[in-house]
């Protein structure tokens, strides 16, 4: 069986509202050391079969255009993030740098 | 970080022409920087000033005794409805973010029209939309792209509007490859105020602070002006960072908050929302109509990212903002309510009395601009208008060429037309309900809405939007009169009297001739439309460029009618009420075929002259509904439009919740029969009355010039259409079974 | 008998309440802002519908943590009358005043009509003027009404009499064609086992008025004052 | 700063109408090998400081009382998981562990 995971996330420069709400929410909560929150999906995906290459293509297709608004929204594909740690691992460094950058780039 | 250089380049990609820049350093008398070229560029935009279509709108008749406020004095124009009572209502458009993000696109159209609204000081209480799309059948091309855009629409229209509570009563969708990527996405709000609380958008008192409170600026929606007044190309989709995300709670606290502050006369002076061009067309407007000068500074702009310029600043579409005047010495007032809201509220600048915005940042200033030029001075143009040279052509029709099709089969065929079909799969996604007004709700001719006006004390108000753009596309005055007509019509069969109109005008690119020749031809069409029913243009919309790569849309002017029904007695359904009730046609047999829904599904033709109109007639038809409502003999009453005799009469059967067949005997001279029954002649309606007053109403009507007839009786499960003449035709129709393939049609599609 | 209507940032169907207690039910009644932390003697309380906070995360989520609520959860325990409306009975979900939870409709879609709601017990002090079995046509406009709870929640919720209304077809039956949302064994409302928090997901307040199309909603608001002992004429 | 990230995901037993519509969009555009989908949230803080452990605690319940509905959802916390890579592995292990498990208890 193949597993996937997808992360999307509302793109660097796109407006949050759900992620502000939230946001607020928990500093009202007291934790009031909260800079910033986004919210976006999580989605899992299971797959018959054990060859991944031959998904790895649509899998990325239906990111595209099915699970994530390109416009607004990036994401995120791991393939069996279990077996394969690194695709998870890259994923969350991506994830976890583009936020900085995103700003830099702004700057 | 330093400003570009300003070369002709960069001019050319801000969408000004070299006069336009030399204009611009004659009123500044030097050269600008690049944050007063943004400026000028969006301030200039068709969008913001209407370069190429204001001389055209000066034809509109925009006076009367109920007028309050007229259309282009402020954000939206005001009537009165009596008792002290007022209603402000406009339609705007956002149909270039809607092609290129549905949801966000057509989500924030709706933030944008509630916000011109609320400025106005009134309660929003009605939103309506007019939304036009590529065809959705899965034979037709582009269909899965234009399900794409019909859905994310509709959801990003219910999330805004269902967020905030105001509910959603009506509107009108068709589908016509014209708008294959260029939807169009038109939403219209009507809001209520006592007369003496309308709130101004000036800026005046000098030294009076200014404020900015609601959502924080961000990169948002750069532009966004500029975006849409240019084509769409294939490169639309590059102009991403244009999109605006809307944040509907926000929105509603803002309208809370404002709407409390507005309790508050004494300390407010001026009060402007910031739609298209944010806080540059906020500032230069406000400063502008109080013949002032207004002084900011962007470092007290509350700000969601970091690092933002001025020029950025300045030209973000961030929603959810609002710019208010304070008279000096209440500044608490307005920081007491905003906070109880949450809601970020900023001292950011003053007014002055030196006719100038002045844009400083960390006090340095970035931007100095004489306010009136900017805001009402831009360059108007007098485009050129031609004929389309095909138009001619496309009027011809021969009849002797088109076979009679099938009478039982093809009303079937027209009732899952995408066009005809129950909008039930939209409007039932919208929250229509909420408010405890909705009297008529959508899948009537109006929708009714009641309006508080005082303990237990009510108005009623009706409201439709309407424009068969294929009448103007093949006869744009005539097209824009008859929207007119069809709208104060649909009024009329709820027993309303129309008070005033508001308009979205659109249309192709202005620069191409042919496209403005449509434009113009239509304004004319309008114009005389609201002279003939006297009612006036309150306001409006321009929406030009909504063209692809495959040419302009068919042209589209909306018009929205609000009228007021005297008592509650009055307020008469679209459908079949009682089994016996007698069916009466009011106005002519007709048979024009030129330009119907007909011939358009049937037989794949695009083409004829549209149905004459005879506005006097047509008057007189709406006066004598009137009158027989307030008479109390009429049950139901509905307008013959898109499909003819035949359609109408189906739709009286299966729309409602009744569902009630009837019988009708047609012994009249006719030369074709599918002429007859789905020809779209004008100034029609079908109304129903108790069996024993039906030769007395005929005998008023005729009385009043209307010619009527007793066309047959309400009952059954079928509808039976008994044709006698040269040759006699029999047909019937199973009630459920229209009634299975009109209301399932777009589910069907779309699913 | 005194009523308060609660006010949530973007609660929108508050005025909506108050409207009908005050103008069509003569009730005495008011405002309570979701700052405030006291009732101030309110006898019965309507959470109202609306969008609390944007519904943003999941509905009711963030309106349970106002300071509000703490009252709410008192006058509950006090045995209060507690009536929550559509984004009412979410938020008494989140809060805990009811069990279970409501999620997105099976269609994904919002969804605005008018349906059958059928009344399931009648021996409440929400039901009392209703009929067992009785259907009543009343408006729902949500998109998120699908109640969820385990199978031991939903069965002693029936078990207790604790499911006021489920969705039917017009002649009472519930069949999968009648259940708007998907929720689970049909539920449109549930009261709590002491039996005086009530949440639903239609709403009675916009079917009160005959000119809006139904008045079958009136008969919960009449219930609950017979319940206080306010005589139904002067309900009038 | 400290960055966490939070996954919610509806609990197995619960029935997931995004998950089962998103499922079905993906097999109508061609993926037949698709068994199941399952939408969750995925939510990103970013908090002042630098000391991780003031600040698990308040999380951990924030992720209780306010991200996720225990009735329906569970969840998976990982802070800084740039840094701390174990951390997000684990999680991905315990979310890749928990689906069969789920279907036992489903079937
Ligand atoms: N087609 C039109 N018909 C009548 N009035 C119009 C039309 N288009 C624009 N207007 C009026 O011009 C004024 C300015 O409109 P606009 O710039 O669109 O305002 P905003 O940016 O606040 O939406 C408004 O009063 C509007 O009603
Ligand atoms: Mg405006």
């Amino acid at each position: 069986m193949i597993r996937a995971q997808v992360i999307v996330r509302p793109r660097a420069s796109i407006f949050d509202p759900q992620g502000d709400a939230v946001g607020r929410a928990i500093q009202h909560l007291g934790v009031s050391k909260l800079k910033q929150a986004h919210v976006g999906k999580f989605i899992e995906l299971e797959l018959e079969g054990d060859d991944v290459e031959a998904v790895r293509g649509q899998l990325e297709t239906i990111c595209k255009d099915l699970l994530s608004n390109p416009v607004i929204e990036d994401y995120v594909l791991t393939i069996n993030g279990k077996e394969d740690l690194t695709g998870l691992a890259a994923s969350a460094a991506k994830l976890a740098k583009r936020s900085p950058k995103a700003k830099k780039e702004k700057a | 970080m330093l400003d570009p250089v300003i070369t002709p380049e960069l001019i050319a990609k801000h969408g000004l022409t070299t006069e336009e820049f030399q204009r611009i350093k004659d009123i500044l008398k030097r050269e600008p920087n690049f944050t007063e070229m943004g400026i000028f560029s969006v301030m200039w935009s068709e969008h913001c000033s209407y370069k190429n279509s204001r001389l055209e709108l000066r034809k509109f008749p925009t006076t009367g005794p109920r007028v309050l406020v007229k259309a282009g004095e402020e954000n939206a124009g005001v009537i009165d409805i009596g008792d002290g009572w007022g209603v402000a209502f406009k339609m705007e458009s956002h149909n270039h973010p809607s092609a290129v993000e549905p949801f966000q696109g057509a989500a924030t159209g709706v933030g944008g029209i509630l916000r011109d609204i609320f400025t106005m000081g009134a309660r929003p209480v009605f939103l309506m939309n007019s939304l036009r799309f590529g065809d959705i059948r899965p034979d037709k091309p582009n269909a899965a792209t234009n399900r794409r855009l019909l859905s994310g629409v509709v959801s990003g229209i219910a999330h805004y509007g269902n967020c905030i509570g105001v509910p959603t009563v009506g509107g009108e969708i068709y589908f016509d490859a014209s708008y294959d990527g260029n939807p169009l996405v038109n939403v219209f709000c009507l809001g209520t105020l006592k007369t003496n609380e309308i709130q101004r958008g000036a800026a005046t008192g000098v030294g009076n602070p200014v404020f900015y409170v609601g959502a924080r600026t961000g990169r948002d929606g750069l532009a966004g002006a500029a975006f849409a007044s240019r084509d769409l190309t294939e490169d639309s989709k590059a102009d991403r960072p244009a999109v605006q995300v809307g944040d509907p709670f926000i929105e509603k606290l803002l309208l809370e908050a404002c709407l409390e502050l507005f309790q508050h006369p004494e300390a407010i002076v001026g009060v402007q929302d910031m739609g298209a061009a944010g806080l540059t067309c906020s500032t230069c407007e406000t400063a502008s109509r109080g013949n002032s000068g207004i002084e900011i500074d962007l470092a007290l702009v509350p700000q969601r990212e970091p690092g933002m310029t001025p020029y950025e600043t300045m030209l973000s579409e961030s929603q959810e903002r609002m710019l208010v005047i304070v008279r000096a010495g209440h500044e608490a007032t307005i920081t007491k309510i905003f906070e109880k809201w949450d809601l970020p509220c900023a001292l950011i600048g003053r007014v002055t009395d030196d006719g100038f915005m002045r844009v400083k940042n960390h006090g340095a200033t970035v931007a100095e601009i004489p306010a009136k030029q900017l805001a009402d001075e831009a360059p108007l143009y007098k485009r050129e208008a031609t004929r389309p040279a095909d138009l001619d052509e496309r009027q011809k029709l021969d009849l002797t060429s088109i076979p009679e099709a099938d009478i039982h089969d093809v009303l079937g065929k027209l009732l899952a037309t995408p066009d005809l079909a129950s909008k039930r799969w939209v409007y039932r996604q919208y929250d229509h309900m909420v408010r405890v007004g909705t009297v008529t709700a959508p899948g009537s001719d109006a929708a009714v809405v009641r309006i508080p006006t005082g303990e237990n004390a009510w108005k009623y108000l009706a409201a439709s939007v309407d424009c068969n753009a294929h009448y103007v596309a093949l006869e744009p005055k005539l097209g824009a009169l008859i929207a007119v007509a069809e709208c104060a019509r649909n009024l009329a069969m709820t027993g309303a009297e129309p008070l005033a109109l508001t308009d979205n005008l659109n249309f192709g690119n202005p620069h191409n001739p042919e496209n403005f020749y449509m434009l113009q031809q239509s304004v004319d069409g309008l114009a005389e439309g609201c002279r003939a029913f006297d009612i006036p243009v309150t306001g409006g919309n321009v929406s030009l460029y909504n063209q692809s790569p495959a040419g302009p849309i068919d042209p589209t002017p909306t018009v929205g009618i609000v009228g007021i029904i005297r008592d509650v007695k009055h307020i008469t359904p679209s459908h079949f009420q009682n089994s016996g009730d007698a069916i009466i046609l009011i106005g002519d047999i007709g048979e024009e075929l030129g330009a119907s829904l007909y011939l358009r599904e049937i037989h794949g033709l695009k083409r004829g002259r549209p149905p004459e109109l005879n506005l006097d007639r047509e008057k007189k038809m709406h006066d004598a509904v009137r009158s027989l409502i307030r008479l109390g003999e009429i049950r139901s009453a509905h307008d013959l439009a898109e499909g003819g005799l035949l359609v109408a009469l189906a739709e009286c059967a299966i729309g409602g919740t009744k569902h009630l067949g009837a019988t009708i005997t047609l012994d009249l001279s006719y030369s074709r029969l599918d002429a007859f029954l789905f020809g779209e002649s004008q100034s029609r309606a079908t109304i129903t009355t108790r069996p024993e007053n039906a030769s007395a109403l005929v005998a008023l009507l005729e009385l009043r010039g209307v010619p009527a007839r007793r066309l047959g009786t309400v009952g059954g499960n079928e509808l039976k259409v008994q044709v006698s003449g040269p040759t006699p035709h029999e047909f019937s129709w199973d009630v459920s079974s229209l009634h299975q393939i009109w209301n399932g049609a777009l589910d069907s599609y779309l699913s | 008998m005194r009523w308060a209507v609660l006010q949530f940032p973007a609660s929108n169907c508050d005025q909506d309440a108050f409207h009908v207690l005050k103008n069509v039910l003569a009730q005495d009644v008011e405002y309570v802002w979701h700052k405030d932390s006291s009732l101030s003697g309110a006898d019965a309380i309507v959470v109202p519908g609306g969008f609390s906070y944007g519904d943003y995360l999941r509905c009711g989520a963030i309106a349970r943590f106002s300071p509000i609520m703490s009252a709410v959860k008192e006058a509950a325990a006090a045995g209060k009358t507690v009536l929550g409306i559509c984004n009412g009975f979410q938020i008494l979900c989140e809060t805990g005043l009811l069990p279970g939870v409501l999620v997105r409709n099976t269609s994904l879609h919002f969804r605005c009509e008018t349906i059958p709601v059928r009344v399931e017990n009648p021996a409440s002090r929400f039901t009392s003027d209703y009929l067992t079995g009785q259907v009543l046509h009343l408006p729902i406009a949500h998109g998120e009404g699908h109640y969820v709870a385990d199978e031991a929640t939903l069965d002693s919720l029936f078990q207790h009499k604790q499911v006021l209304f489920t969705y039917s077809d017009a002649q009472g039956r519930n069949t999968p064609g009648a259940n708007p949302n998907g929720s689970q064994r049909h539920i449109a409302g549930i009261c709590n086992r002491a039996g005086n928090v009530l949440g639903l997901m239609p709403h009675p307040e916009r079917a009160s008025e005959k000119i809006l199309g139904s008045a079958d909603g009136l008969g919960l608001f009449t219930s609950i004052l017979a319940s206080h002992g306010v005589p139904q004429a002067q309900a009038a």
